[in-house]
């Protein structure tokens, strides 16, 4: 294993946990809003990450030009459907909270 | 150990991954949860061809990672717009 | 069995409990939503299974489409419920009430 | 074990699943749902006998061109079974299909 493959195991390792990160907060958060609130943050740095970690392995510009865009991408569906459901939860009667605080 | 292992082993955590967040689909109240549940889906799918791709040495997969989270926010902009909550949605859809 | 085949088997898992879990559902808003799921897990196996063209098919058909098709028919069906219907009602109800 | 075996055991439980379901399920929507996963099957053990076939670490072509063909006339009969049922939901108001015996 060569220095870069090192480079490339741990930033892919620290994807990986925060992927399990977005888990555990889809899993553990009271209410929908908060859901998003982790999944759109981290989900989307994990996947950044694991693309920042196969970047450094790629073999020409083109690849590394295409797993950019692929996270590019996968920030703005994020955004755009982070934002849609939380629009859609405020405007129906869905339980804000289930203790208010 | 190889780095290749390390890329299906990780790929592995994630398919785990997702059979943890299919439990808020089974349990969620609300309908956005389930659609959030899916959309998350779509992320950790994306990563894990990514790291197949790499890992199985097979670079027509990024093509297929490209599609994956190119179609990621269909279904939820058919939900947005479609299926909303009876009150709401009795008449037209849309503001 | 190599380390790869790990993968492979916990994929087949999960692919058979979920049917199970689409075609037991209650909800039948959970169903199409967990059948969503079910086509990108299904691309995931044809491309394990050396077809990455099925898998490009697959995963913008069989889950994008099907999947967006599915929810426009759910919310048509049973998302305008009439006023005597209770929400988060299973979808058994529906015919008792619909003739009269 | 091996990956052949795993995915055909995995399409025939998949097939069996779906099979029991469009018998006893009387919702359409639910279904139309067994009939594509059905169809899904079908298409998982046939890319799996293509892979057990390969030579030369490339498939054979022919179980895919024609899985190729059949995912997109599922989706269109998808799409045909789903305006179908919409339709009769909207005309009578139900969404299972009667006995046959004239009663509706």
């Amino acid at each position: 294993m060569s220095v870069l493959d090192i480079l490339t195991a741990i930033l892919v390792i620290i994807g990986a946990a925060f992927f399990l990160a977005g888990t555990i907060g889809l899993l553990r958060f009271p209410d929908l809003h908060s859901r998003i609130h982790a999944l759109t943050k981290a989900d989307n740095l994990g996947l950044g990450f694991i693309a920042l970690g196969l970047l450094i392995q790629a073999d020409s510009i083109a690849v590394a030009l295409k797993i950019v865009l692929v996270w590019f991408l996968a920030l703005a569906a994020a955004a755009t459907s982070g934002y849609l459901i939380a629009n859609h939860a405020m405007e129906s009667n869905t339980p804000e909270r289930s203790d208010d605080v | 150990m190889s780095i290749e292992t390390l890329y299906v082993a990780v790929a592995i955590f994630l398919l785990l991954n997702v059979l943890g967040g299919l439990i808020r689909i089974l349990i969620g109240p609300a309908r956005g949860d389930r659609m959030l549940a899916a959309q998350l889906f779509g992320t950790t799918g994306v990563a894990i061809i990514l790291l197949l791709a790499e890992g199985l040495d097979r670079p027509a997969l990024r093509d297929i990672a490209l599609v994956v989270v190119l179609l990621a926010v269909i279904n939820t902009v058919v939900f947005v717009r479609f299926t909303g909550p009876p009150e709401d949605r009795a008449g037209e859809t849309g503001p | 069995m190599t380390f790869e085949m790990l993968f492979d088997v916990i994929l087949a898992l999960m692919l058979v409990w979920l049917c199970w879990r689409v075609l037991a559902a209650p909800d039948l808003f959970k169903a199409v939503v967990l059948f969503i799921v079910y086509g990108l897990l299904i691309a995931l196996a044809f491309v394990r299974l050396q077809a990455p063209d099925i898998g490009l098919a697959e995963a913008s058909i069989g889950a994008g489409l099907t999947g967006a098709l599915m929810l426009d028919a759910v919310g048509q069906m049973t998302g305008r419920r009439m006023p005597w219907q209770r929400k988060d009602e299973p979808d058994r109800k529906e015919a008792d009430h619909g003739q009269s | 074990m091996s990956l052949f075996l795993i995915y055909a055991l995995a399409a025939v439980g998949l097939f069996a699943i779906c099979l029991h379901a469009i018998i006893t399920r009387s919702h359409l929507l639910r279904k139309i749902l067994a009939l594509n996963m059905m169809g899904s099957s079908v298409f998982l053990l046939l890319i799996a006998i293509a892979y057990r076939n390969s030579v030369e670490e490339t498939a054979d072509p022919v179980p895919h061109a024609m899985v190729l063909t059949g995912i997109v006339v599922a989706v269109s009969a998808t799409a045909f079974a789903l305006a179908l049922a919409r339709r009769y939901h909207a005309e009578t108001g139900e969404t299972e299909l009667s006995d046959g015996d004239g009663s509706t």
